[in-house]
């Protein structure tokens, strides 16, 4: 039987948990990543995208993380990982290479990690 | 009268089409990789006219300017959405809108507080699994139903308000007069989460206890809390609670059928579950 | 701690502000019109930090596309809806964001499946009653929590559900740290109908009922069917169980205060109460 | 008091409930409706109506009850009130006048049967 762990959200390791303070924090991240449905969106942010950011509104730091595609960075800033990953589409990254460079592993290392039964629990 | 034929639980991570692909195709001997088509393959002989599909957005038809805890589709039709990379070349799925308001006007009494949507593309969390199921037919042998619910931005619904609004969405499909054939379809998870230090987490404990527990003991799985599922699960594999919503809608009694479990496909553990109603 | 310091029923026609400055202004010697402005001098001194606004949109930022039965907006502000006639002039609606949120975080873990808003353009059912209320200033003395409820498309929500939102939502407001004085504010009503043979539907027994039973018996006003509304109040008049909100939300004994009924506002009957959580 | 009338939808004299029957059936209808509140939707609409309802696809029966303003017939083909009183607003009308007009009444004679108290129950 499922054991209940009990935890609370802020309990749980390594993890963000995109609660309404994030979601604040994050919303002209979030909401310019979420314009990237739209293909036009897409040219605008490719070909300026200082301006694309200023139009939305975000923080600095999330500017930079932006910029430097600093992937944990934006998600501690209050991007929500399905809304950031537009960004990584356009520069033509799998999910999985996002991962890898969030962990500060190689993208072989990630595979590999995945391959042998991905990130254990409490590991 | 409404019959249920089936419940399924299965996950809807994009890379599971071309895996499944590879496992019918013989490329992929995994036989647990099999499951996917098996299932597929069961559920076309129990001939459903109708399947409910309840999944999750990822960002493509809603965004944190409005997340709906519930949204029901009563349109009748669905475009698969442009997440990012275009259109996916998918032809459109059928609705079918009085069961959608049918379903609407037995629960939102009930006081499940829907929002009901006339218009509504979905995503890879709808698409992926009727891939895998349907495969790629010219033209969708079934008519849908997509149940999108909130499991991205806390406060998500629980597990057990999940399991209640399936308890409610089964007395309506049973209520409902015409002779229809319904398949329900519970959709994401297993174990993953893409944020994070943590990102990378796989269960396969918990993933396993909960593709037994989904069948014989949901009320188990209804008692765990928010943080729970993102602790056990990870915090997109947190998602599973929509199975529960699929369990709710069959009877007390199921009978478990084919199942299969993998890891990884992609950055998920990817599992299935089919079963129907005890006879 | 925070308090909620004032509860008002009152309609929200768009007549309702033209025919207010006429009483102000000594134009209109009605006393039950002159209610209104004696409500919001009460209200201002109960000096309340925020207003919590219950009303519906009319087809400003909801269509029916897309229809919640509940959305609670999370904004930083709120700016008024172009409904037809272009944005009206007004000053944008500063938010309290955390304390949407905390309310949020309060009642969707009781099994209230709300829509979250962090964009939201406010209609003629919010603006009427923050003008009539609080005058037309360069900016807003209260910041706002707008909850938009589902009044049009049946299945609506209960009379009974809506109470039992407001009883949670008054759980919530009494369960925040910070000490914030808040007012809520039922919107909408009285009988009135827009459509039908029957339109120009006045009920007045009906209102004055109501104004009487919103403070002292709620309990028999929730337990009305959503036919039964829409029989007494009007098709239109039906979205007085949005008072009920309100009305759950304070305490269980409540003293009255200032109310005032005035027929016709326009094509609607309109009323005011205001009360306030016993000593 | 209050005490229950325990009636149905249907029994409800002269009122079309906006149910999801008539919501599905209107929908063309008011979604073109919802647009006008876009300026640039409502010139358009002026400037051709059959093309703006082409657009949206009404039904013949939507159409004709657009074109001769049959409010009546348009609440009756799934209009909802608040959105077809959008049309109202362009052609300057109250919604006093519309309701007049959907009532088979004068202007004159509505706004006197206001006044007087209202169309009373059961009357
Ligand atoms: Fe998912
Ligand atoms: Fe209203």
């Amino acid at each position: 039987m499922v054991e209940k762990p009990n935890m609370s959200f802020d309990q749980i390791p390594g993890t963000y948990v995109f609660d309404g303070r994030r979601s604040r924090m994050g919303y002209p991240l979030n909401k310019m990543s979420a314009a990237l449905n739209n293909p036009a969106d897409r040219e605008a942010f490719q070909s300026d995208p200082e301006a694309f950011m200023e139009r939305y509104g975000l923080s600095d730091e999330q500017r930079e993380a932006v910029r430097t595609r600093d992937w944990l960075s934006m998600i501690k800033h209050g991007g929500n990982i399905y809304f950031a990953y537009k960004i990584g589409v356009m520069d033509g990254l799998t999910v999985q290479q996002v991962l890898a460079a969030m962990t500060g592993t190689s993208a072989e290392e990630f595979k590999q990690m995945m391959s042998n039964g991905g990130r254990q629990p409490n590991g | 009268m409404a019959e249920i034929v089936a419940g399924i639980g299965i996950s809807h991570v994009p890379a599971l089409g071309p895996a499944v692909d590879a496992a019918a195709s013989g490329q992929d001997t995994n036989p647990d990789m099999k499951a996917f088509t098996d299932v597929g393959t069961w559920l076309a002989q129990t001939k459903p006219d109708v399947v409910v599909v309840i999944y999750n957005d990822h960002g493509a038809s809603f965004s944190f300017d409005l997340v709906p805890t519930f949204a029901i589709g009563a349109a009748e039709s669905y475009l698969p959405a442009d997440e990012g990379f275009g259109r996916p070349p998918l032809p459109a799925y059928p609705g079918d809108a009085e069961l959608s308001w049918h379903i609407i006007d037995s629960v939102v009494p009930e006081g499940f507080d829907l929002t009901v949507c006339q218009s509504l593309d979905v995503d890879h969390g709808f698409s992926t699994p009727m891939k895998v199921l349907f495969g790629t037919p010219e033209a969708w042998p079934v008519k849908v139903i997509p149940l999108a619910v909130n499991v991205v931005q806390q406060p998500t619904p629980s597990a057990r308000r999940c399991y209640e609004l399936g308890l409610a969405i089964g007395r309506a499909l049973r209520s409902y007069p015409k002779d229809t054939r319904v398949a329900v379809i519970g959709t994401g998870g297993m174990s993953h989460q893409l944020q994070g230090e943590r990102a990378g987490h796989i269960n396969p404990d918990f993933d396993q206890q909960f593709l037994s527990e989904i069948v014989n003991d949901p009320e188990n799985l209804a008692s765990l809390s928010n943080p729970d599922y993102i602790h056990l699960a990870g915090s997109e594999g947190a998602e599973l609670v929509m199975w529960l919503i699929m369990r709710g809608a069959l009877g007390q009694n199921v009978e478990a059928g084919l199942s299969g479990y993998v890891i990884p496909v992609a950055n998920t553990a990817a599992g299935v579950v089919a079963m129907q109603n005890a006879g």
